[in-house]
C-alpha cells in the first residue's frame, strides 16, 4: 500500500470538472477554488503587510482567555460564511426546475456539511467563544483554570474545521446528514472518504469541546471571587457552569459512536452492520444521547446572553434570579432524559414513546419559565432598543413559536407524521436562528467593547436585525406548511407544484437572511472604520450590570487589577448607586499570567494531520502524527518556566490610570448611549 | 395534509389540538411582548419604572403554575393518543397483509400466496391493513402521508404498520424519508385505494416469475420494469429480513465517480420528471 | 494527557502560594472530572457489549462457550494487587517516603500492569488464533473492543508511570512531580474499578 | 483537602490509619472478588440467583474502592469529588441503563433473535 493511502488523483477538487464538466461539478471546483485562493489570498496580505509576526506572537501563541474566545468567534464566523452560502444554494436548488442544478448527491453533500459545519464549527465556537471571553470576567478570575489546555481546545476546534474546509479541495464529505446514520454510512455503501472526514473532523472538535467543558468548570468552581457564592453568580455564569457539564457528559457518546463507526468502516468491526450481529439502531441511539444535550448545549449559553442584556436594556434587575437558575440546572439535568424522542419511528412499543414523549414536554416548564421572567424583567422597566435589545426581543417572541412546534413533535403520534419533513426542520431552524444565533450575535454587539474598546455601529446592527428578523420568517415559514403536507426533508428536488410558491418564498427569504449578515459585515466594517469615535475608553457603555463593566474597555491582559469584592450579587450596580465609578481596590498582589507558547498550535496541527491521514488510510504518517502529539505534550511538561509576573506595581498603575480616565470622562446622559458622546461609562441621570 | 384514512385524520386532529391546548400559555408571549417593548420603551413609552421589582409571588405562582398545567394537558394527552394508536395495533379486525421490502431505491409489496408488485400498491377500500416492512441496504422510512405516519425500514429487521385504507377509491402516493443516496427522491410509490371487485381483478391481472422480480431487483437501482409478478415461496420475506443481503448487491448509495451505474440513474431521474409533472397534478394537497 | 496539559497548578503551587486557592487540588479535581467522562465511555460500551451479548451472536461462539474463568481471575488479581501497590506508594510519597520507595513501588505497580496485559493479550491472541476474530460477530466485536478500550488504559498507564519516573530523577520529588503521580493514580485505581464491571458483566456473568 | 504533602511522616498515626484503609480495601476487594468467582465456578444457585449475586458483589466492590483507593466519603473535602461521582453514576443509569431498555425494547418488536438480528 502506498504511503498515501487511499488518496487519488481524481480526489483533488479541480480533476472531476475535467473529466466530467458539468454545473454541479463546476460548482464544487468553484468551491473549492475558493478555499484555495481565499487561502492564498490571506496568506499573501499577511506577508504582504508584514503581519505574519504579529499574528504568530500576539494571537497564536496566546493564552489569554479573551483573545482566544475572539479566535473562536472569528472561526465561527468563518464557517459560518461557508454554512450560509450553503444554505441559500440549497435554497436556490428547490426552486429550479427540477432536477435542479446539482445532482442528488452533490446537493447531499451541501445539506451535511451545511448540518456539520452550523452545529460543530459555528454555533460551538461561538459560545465557546463567548463564554471565554465573558465568563472569567463575570466571576472575577484572571483566566480560566488552566489557559494552556484552553488553548489546546482552541486548536484542536480549528484543526476540525479546516478538515473540513479540506473536503472541498481534496475529495468529499459524506452524504448522510449530520447525523450520519449506519448502514448508509457504512463502507458497503459509503465507500469514499466522506464519512471519515464527519468522523475524524468531528473527533477533534468534541476532544476541544470536553476539554473546555471540563475548564468551564473548573474555573467556575474555583475561580470565582472571594466571597461569591454560586447563588451570587450571574445568570450567564450558571448558562455557562450547566453547559460545561453538559459538554463533559455529552460529548462522549458522539465519540464513543463515531469511533466505533470508524472501526466498522475501516477494521471490518460489526457494531453497526445489518448482518453478523452489528445493531445499527444503537447508532441512532448513541448519537441523541449526544444529539439531545447538544441542542441544551446551544441554547443554554442564549439563554445566559439575554438574561444580561435585558435586564442592562430596561434598566432594570432581572426578575426571578433564583427562578431563572432553578430552571437552567432543571434544562440541563432534564436534557439527559429525553433522546429517543428523535427516532420515535423506528418501532419501539407505544409505553417507550409515551414515556420519552411526556418526558420531552416536561422540558416546556423550566423553558416557560425563563421565558416569562424575561418578558417581566421588561415589564415595569425603561427600554433602549439596542441592537443587543432588539435580537434579544425577537428571540422571545419567535422562540416560543419554535417551542410550541418542539412540543408537537414530542407528541409520538404526531411525530409519526412530521418525523423527517420539513416541519422538523423549520422547528429546529426555528430554535437554532433566533435562539442560538441571535443570542450570539446580541452577544457580539453588547460585549464587543470588552475585547475592542469601542462599540459597534448601531444604525447596521439594526438593520441587520431586522433583515434577519424578516428573512427567519421567510425562510422558515413556509417549511412549516409544506412540511405539513408531507414533504420530506433532504430532498434535492420537488415534483409537486403546490410547493413550489412556498418555495420560492423560503429562497427569498433566505436572501434576506443573506442580505443581513451582509449588513452585519458592514456593520462590523464601518465600526472598525468609525472605531475612533465609537471608543469607549472608561468602559461600561451602557450601563451594565454585570462586574465586567467596571473595567475599562478594552479590557487589560490581567483583567483585575485586584480581585473585586463580592458584596452582592451586583456590586457594580451599588458602587454606581453609590456615586462611584470606579470599584474600589481590594489588595494590590504580584500575579502570574501564563506566556505565550506556540505549543497549543503545534499539539493542533499535529493531531490535524494525524486525523487527516485517518482519513486517507495513511497508517504510517497516522501513527507519527499520533506519536508526535504526545510527544509535545511531554516536551511541555519538562516546561517549568511557563508563567510571567505582573508586579503589584505595575497593577497599581493600571488602576490608577484608569481610574483617572474615568475621572476625567464627561459622564453623559443615557439618551446619548447611542452617540459618538458616549466614550463610556454611562449612566441614568437624576433628572 | 387531506387525511383519507383514519389514521392519518387522527394525526392530524392531534397535532390541531396541541396546537390549541399551547395557545392560552403562548398567547401571552406573542402579544405581550410587542406590548410590553411598546409601551415600557425609554423615549415616548407610557409604562411606569419600577428598576427594583424583581419579585412576586403571585407572578412565580401564576408561571410556573400555568406552565404546569398546560405540560399536564399535554402530557396527558399523549398518554392517550401513544397509548391509543400504537402503529403496531391492527386497525381493525382481521387485517389484510402485505410484506414490504424497501431497497435502493424501489419497493416490493408482498401479497403473500397472491401476487408480489414493485412500486405500485393497491389496496381494496375502507380495509384495515398490516405492513411487515424491513429494508435490504440502507435504513428507509416507509411513509404514505394521507393515509398513516411513517416507520422505520431497517435491514436484518422488521418493523409494523397499520392502518385503514380510506372509505372510497383514492389515489396517493407514498414514500421513503430517510435519506438514501442518488436517487433518493424517486424513492416513491403509487398508492391506489379501490372498489374490492377492482382489487379482485388487480390479484388477477398477469403476472411475470418472480424469479424475474428477483433478478431485476438486485441489479438495477432505479425500478422501471413490469409491475406485477408471481408472489415468492411461502416465508421468503422473513429470509430477506434474515439475510438482506440475498436481495442486494451490496448497494450501491454512494456511486464511484463516473459510475456507468450514476448516468442511468440520472436518466430515471429525468424520465420520471416528465412523468411525474404530468400525473401528480392535483395530487399534493 | 492531563499530566501536563494541566501542570499550570502545580507548578504554581510548586513556585509559590500565593494565597486565594489551592491549586493542586483544583487540577486534581479538573482530572477526576476527565476521568468521569471517560467513565461514561466504558458505561456506553458495555451497554454495546450487553447488547450485543444478547443478540448479536450471529454465527460466531456465544460468551459462554468463548470464556473460561481461570486466566481472568489470575489477571484480575494482578490488577486488584497492583491498585493497592499503588496506593501504598502514593501514600508513601505524601507522607515524605524516600524517592527510592516510591519509585520502587511504583515499578511493582507498572509490572503487575504489564502481568495484566500481558495475560489480557494472551487470550486475545488465543481467540484469534481460533478463528474469533472481531470480525467475525457483532457480540466478538464489542468484546474486543470494550476489553480492548481498557487495555489501552492500561497501557497508556504504563507509558505515563514510565515517563514520570524519568521525570522523577529530573526534578526530584517536587510537588509538581507530586501532583502528577496522584493523578496517575487516580487514574490506575479507576482502572482498577472499571474493570471489576468488566471482569463481572463479561466474565462471570458470561460465563454462568 | 491536601493530596501530596503531609506535616507528619510515616511513623505517624495518620499515617497508620490511612494506610489501614488502604489494607481494609484491599482485603474486601480479594473477598469479594473471590466470593464471585466461586459462586459462578461452583455452580450451586441457579443462573438467574448467581447473576443478581455476582452483580451485587460487583456493586460492592465498586464502592468499596471508591471509598479506600479513591478516598470518596462524606468528609468535607472529599464532598466536590462524591457529588461528582454521584451525578456521574446517575447519568451513567440514564444512559447506560436507558441504552439497554431502549435497546432491549426495541429488538423485541423487531423479531430479532439471539444470534440474528
Ligand atoms: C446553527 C445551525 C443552523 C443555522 C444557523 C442554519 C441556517 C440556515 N439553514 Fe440550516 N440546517 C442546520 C442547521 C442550521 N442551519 C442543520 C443541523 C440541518 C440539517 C442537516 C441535515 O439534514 O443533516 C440544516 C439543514 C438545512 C437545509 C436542508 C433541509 C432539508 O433537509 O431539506 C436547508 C435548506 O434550505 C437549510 C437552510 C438554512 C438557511 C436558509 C439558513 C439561513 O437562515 C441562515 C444562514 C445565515 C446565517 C447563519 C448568518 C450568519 C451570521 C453571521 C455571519 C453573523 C455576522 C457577525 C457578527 C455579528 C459579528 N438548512
Ligand atoms: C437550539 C436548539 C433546539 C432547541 C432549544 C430545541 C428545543 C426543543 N425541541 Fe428540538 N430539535 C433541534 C433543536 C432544538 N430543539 C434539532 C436541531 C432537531 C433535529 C435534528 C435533526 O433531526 O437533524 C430537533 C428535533 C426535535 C425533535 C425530533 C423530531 C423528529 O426528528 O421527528 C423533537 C421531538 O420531540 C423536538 C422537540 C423539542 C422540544 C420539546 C423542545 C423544547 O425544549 C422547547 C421548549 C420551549 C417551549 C415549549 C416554548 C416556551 C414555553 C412555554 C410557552 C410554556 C408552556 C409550554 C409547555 C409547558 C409545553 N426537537
Ligand atoms: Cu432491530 Cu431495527
Ligand atoms: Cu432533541
Amino acid at each position: 500500500m502506498s504511503i498515501l493511502g487511499s488518496l487519488d488523483w481524481n480526489d483533488i477538487f479541480i480533476v472531476p470538472f475535467f473529466t466530467d464538466p458539468s454545473l454541479s461539478t463546476g460548482i464544487a471546483a468553484g468551491a473549492g477554488g475558493i478555499v484555495v485562493l481565499g487561502a492564498l489570498a490571506v496568506m499573501v496580505l499577511l506577508t504582504v503587510k508584514g503581519w505574519w509576526k504579529p499574528l504568530w506572537s500576539n494571537w497564536i501563541t496566546t493564552l489569554d482567555h479573551k483573545k482566544i474566545g475572539v479566535i473562536y468567534i472569528v472561526l465561527a464566523l468563518i464557517m459560518l460564511i461557508r454554512g450560509v452560502l450553503e444554505a441559500v444554494v440549497m435554497r436556490a436548488q428547490q426552486v429550479s426546475p427540477a432536477p435542479g442544478f446539482l445532482s442528488v448527491e452533490h446537493h447531499a453533500e451541501l445539506f451535511s456539511t451545511h448540518g456539520t459545519i452550523m452545529i460543530f464549527f459555528v454555533a460551538m465556537p461561538f459560545l465557546t467563544g463567548v463564554i471565554n471571553v465573558v465568563m472569567p470576567l463575570q466571576i472575577g478570575a484572571r483566566d480560566m483554570e488552566f489557559p494552556f489546555m484552553n488553548a489546546v481546545s482552541l486548536w484542536l476546534s480549528i484543526g476540525g474545521a479546516a478538515l473540513v474546509m479540506a473536503s472541498l479541495v481534496v475529495g468529499h464529505f459524506e452524504t448522510g446528514g449530520w447525523t450520519a446514520y449506519p448502514p448508509y454510512t457504512g463502507i458497503k455503501l459509503s465507500p469514499n472518504e466522506g464519512v471519515d472526514y464527519w468522523i475524524w473532523s468531528l473527533g477533534l472538535t468534541s476532544v476541544g469541546s470536553t476539554l473546555s467543558g471540563i475548564n468551564f468548570l473548573v474555573t467556575i468552581y474555583k475561580q470565582r471571587a472571594p466571597g461569591m457564592k454560586l447563588f451570587d453568580m450571574s445568570i450567564f455564569a450558571w448558562a455557562t457552569l450547566c453547559t460545561a457539564i453538559l459538554m463533559i457528559f455529552a460529548m462522549m457518546p458522539l465519540t464513543v459512536a463515531s469511533l466505533m463507526l470508524a472501526l466498522d468502516r475501516q477494521a471490518g468491526f460489526h457494531f453497526f452492520t445489518a448482518t453478523q450481529g452489528g445493531n445499527m439502531m444503537n447508532f441512532a441511539n448513541m448519537f441523541w444521547l449526544f444529539g439531545h444535550p447538544e441542542v441544551y448545549i446551544l441554547i443554554l449559553p442564549a439563554f445566559g446572553v439575554f438574561s444580561e442584556v435585558i435586564p442592562t436594556f430596561s434598566g432594570k434587575k432581572i426578575y426571578g434570579y433564583t427562578s431563572l437558575v432553578w430552571a437552567t440546572i432543571a434544562i440541563a439535568v432534564l436534557s439527559f432524559t429525553v433522546w429517543v424522542h428523535h427516532f420515535f419511528t423506528m418501532g419501539q412499543t407505544a409505553h417507550l414513546n409515551a414515556i420519552f414523549g411526556i418526558a420531552t414536554m416536561t422540558i416546556g416548564v423550566p423553558t416557560g419559565v425563563k421565558v416569562f421572567n424575561w418578558m417581566l424583567t421588561m415589564w415595569r422597566g425603561k427600554l433602549r432598543f439596542s441592537t443587543a435589545m432588539l435580537f434579544s426581543t425577537g428571540f422571545i417572541f419567535t422562540f416560543v413559536i419554535g417551542g410550541i412546534t418542539g412540543v408537537m413533535l414530542a407528541n409520538p403520534t404526531i411525530d409519526f407524521a412530521t418525523h423527517n419533513s420539513l416541519f422538523l426542520v423549520a422547528h429546529f431552524h426555528n430554535m437554532l436562528i433566533p435562539g442560538l444565533l441571535f443570542g450570539m450575535f446580541a452577544a457580539v454587539n453588547y460585549w464587543f467593547p470588552l475585547c475592542f474598546g469601542f462599540r459597534l455601529d448601531e444604525k447596521w446592527g439594526r438593520r441587520s436585525f431586522w433583515l434577519w428578523m424578516i428573512g427567519f420568517y421567510g425562510a422558515f415559514m413556509p417549511l412549516y406548511a409544506i412540511g405539513l403536507m408531507g414533504a420530506p426533508r433532504r430532498m434535492a428536488f420537488f415534483t409537486e407544484p403546490a410547493y413550489f410558491p412556498w418555495l420560492v418564498i423560503a429562497m427569498l427569504g433566505a436572501l434576506c437572511v443573506l442580505a443581513g449578515l451582509t449588513a452585519q459585515i458592514i456593520q462590523v466594517w464601518v465600526s472598525v472604520k468609525n472605531r475612533e469615535s465609537l471608543m469607549v475608553p472608561a468602559g461600561d457603555p451602557w450601563d451594565g450590570r454585570g462586574i465586567e463593566w467596571s473595567l475599562g474597555c478594552p479590557v487589560p491582559e490581567y483583567d483585575f487589577s485586584t480581585i473585586p469584592a463580592m458584596t452582592s450579587r451586583e456590586p457594580w450596580v451599588d458602587a454606581k448607586e453609590a456615586g462611584k465609578r470606579v470599584m474600589d481596590p481590594t489588595e494590590f498582589v504580584d500575579i502570574h499570567l501564563p506566556k505565550p507558547t506556540g505549543m497549543p498550535f503545534l499539539v493542533g496541527l499535529v493531531a490535524t494531520l494525524f486525523a487527516f491521514a485517518m482519513i486517507f488510510q495513511m497508517w504510517l504518517i497516522a501513527a507519527v502524527g499520533f506519536v508526535a502529539m504526545w510527544v509535545l505534550v511531554l516536551i511541555r511538561s519538562y516546561d517549568t518556566d511557563w508563567e510571567e509576573t505582573v508586579t503589584a506595581e505595575e497593577l497599581r498603575e493600571g488602576y490608577e490610570a484608569h481610574k483617572r480616565l474615568v475621572e476625567t470622562t464627561p459622564q453623559i446622559r443615557l439618551d446619548d448611549e447611542f452617540t459618538t458622546k458616549n466614550r463610556g461609562l454611562i449612566m441614568e441621570t437624576q433628572v | 395534509m387531506t387525511p383519507l384514512g383514519p389514521v392519518a385524520a387522527g394525526e392530524r386532529a392531534h397535532l390541531i389540538s396541541f396546537f390549541l391546548w399551547m395557545l392560552p400559555i403562548s398567547l401571552p408571549i406573542l402579544i405581550g411582548t410587542p406590548w410590553i417593548a411598546m409601551r415600557y420603551r425609554r423615549q415616548g413609552g407610557k409604562g411606569k419604572y419600577d428598576p427594583t421589582w424583581s419579585h412576586s409571588v403571585a407572578a412565580e405562582v401564576v408561571i410556573w403554575g400555568g406552565a404546569t398545567l398546560t405540560f399536564l394537558i399535554v402530557g396527558w394527552l399523549t398518554w392517550g393518543h401513544v397509548m391509543g394508536e400504537d402503529p403496531y395495533k391492527a386497525t381493525g379486525k382481521e387485517p389484510m397483509h402485505v410484506k414490504v421490502i424497501g431497497s435502493e431505491w424501489k419497493w416490493m409489496f408482498i401479497y403473500p400466496g397472491k401476487v408480489a408488485a414493485v412500486n405500485r400498491l393497491v389496496l381494496p377500500e375502507n380495509t384495515p391493513v398490516e405492513f411487515d416492512i424491513t429494508a435490504t441496504g440502507a435504513m428507509q422510512s416507509f411513509w404514505i402521508p394521507r393515509l398513516a405516519g411513517q416507520i422505520y425500514a431497517m435491514p436484518g429487521m422488521g418493523t409494523k404498520m397499520n392502518l385503514t385504507t380510506s372509505e372510497d377509491p383514492s389515489q396517493t402516493y407514498g414514500f421513503n424519508s430517510q435519506f438514501n443516496g442518488a436517487a433518493f427522491p424517486l424513492n416513491k410509490f403509487e398508492v391506489d385505494v379501490v372498489s374490492q371487485e377492482q382489487f379482485d381483478a388487480f390479484l388477477q391481472e398477469p403476472k411475470h416469475p418472480f424469479a424475474q422480480l428477483e433478478k431485476a431487483f438486485k441489479k438495477t437501482a432505479t425500478w422501471s420494469g413490469p409491475e406485477l409478478f408471481e408472489p415468492p415461496e411461502k416465508g421468503y420475506w422473513g429470509k430477506v429480513m434474515m439475510n438482506p443481503d440475498m436481495l442486494s448487491d451490496g448497494g450501491a448509495a454512494i456511486l464511484p465517480d463516473h459510475a456507468p451505474e450514476q448516468k442511468k440513474i440520472d436518466d430515471a431521474i429525468r424520465e420520471e420528471l416528465h412523468v411525474s409533472q404530468n400525473q401528480h397534478q392535483g395530487d399534493a394537497q | 494527557m492531563s499530566a501536563t496539559m494541566s501542570n499550570t497548578g502545580a507548578a504554581h503551587a510548586a513556585s509559590h502560594d500565593h494565597g486565594h486557592h489551592d491549586k493542586t487540588g483544583t487540577v486534581i479535581f479538573g482530572f477526576w472530572i476527565f476521568l468521569m467522562s471517560d467513565l461514561i465511555a466504558f458505561s456506553l460500551m458495555i451497554a454495546n457489549y450487553a447488547d450485543a451479548e444478547w443478540h448479536g451472536i450471529a454465527n460466531g461462539p456465544s460468551p459462554h462457550e468463548l470464556f473460561s474463568l481461570g486466566l481472568p481471575t489470575i489477571e484480575t488479581m494482578a490488577l486488584l494487587i497492583s491498585t493497592f501497590t499503588f496506593g501504598i506508594c502514593t501514600l508513601g510519597m505524601k507522607y515524605g517516603a524516600s524517592m527510592k520507595r516510591t519509585v520502587g513501588w511504583l515499578v511493582v505497580t507498572l509490572a503487575l500492569g504489564a502481568i495484566f496485559l500481558g495475560i489480557e493479550l494472551y487470550e486475545f491472541h488465543e481467540f484469534w488464533t481460533e478463528g474469533n476474530t472481531p470480525q467475525v460477530s457483532g457480540f466478538l466485536t464489542a468484546y474486543y473492543s470494550l476489553v480492548g478500550l481498557h487495555g489501552l488504559h492500561v497501557t497508556s498507564g504504563i507509558i505515563w508511570g514510565i515517563l514520570l519516573m524519568v521525570q522523577m530523577k529530573t526534578f526530584g520529588m517536587n510537588d509538581l512531580i507530586k501532583s502528577r503521580l496522584v493523578r496517575l493514580g487516580l487514574f490506575w485505581h479507576m482502572l482498577d474499578i472499571v474493570w471489576i464491571a468488566l471482569f463481572t458483566k463479561v466474565y462471570l456473568m458470561g460465563v454462568l | 483537602m491536601d493530596y501530596i504533602n503531609s506535616d507528619v511522616g510515616m511513623d505517624s498515626a495518620e499515617y497508620k490509619h490511612d494506610m489501614a484503609r488502604y489494607v481494609w480495601g484491599f482485603a474486601l476487594s480479594v473477598v469479594l472478588t473471590l466470593a464471585g468467582v466461586v459462586i459462578v465456578a461452583g455452580g450451586v444457585f441457579s443462573t438467574g440467583l448467581a447473576w443478581s449475586i455476582v452483580g451485587i458483589l460487583g456493586i460492592a466492590q465498586l464502592v468499596i474502592q471508591f471509598w479506600a483507593f479513591m478516598h470518596l466519603d462524606f468528609s468535607k473535602e472529599a464532598r466536590p469529588d462524591l457529588y461528582l461521582v454521584l451525578f456521574t453514576f446517575l447519568l451513567i443509569i440514564l444512559m447506560a441503563a436507558g441504552t439497554v431498555w431502549v435497546l432491549a425494547d426495541l429488538a423485541s418488536r423487531m423479531g430479532m433473535g439471539a444470534g440474528s438480528m
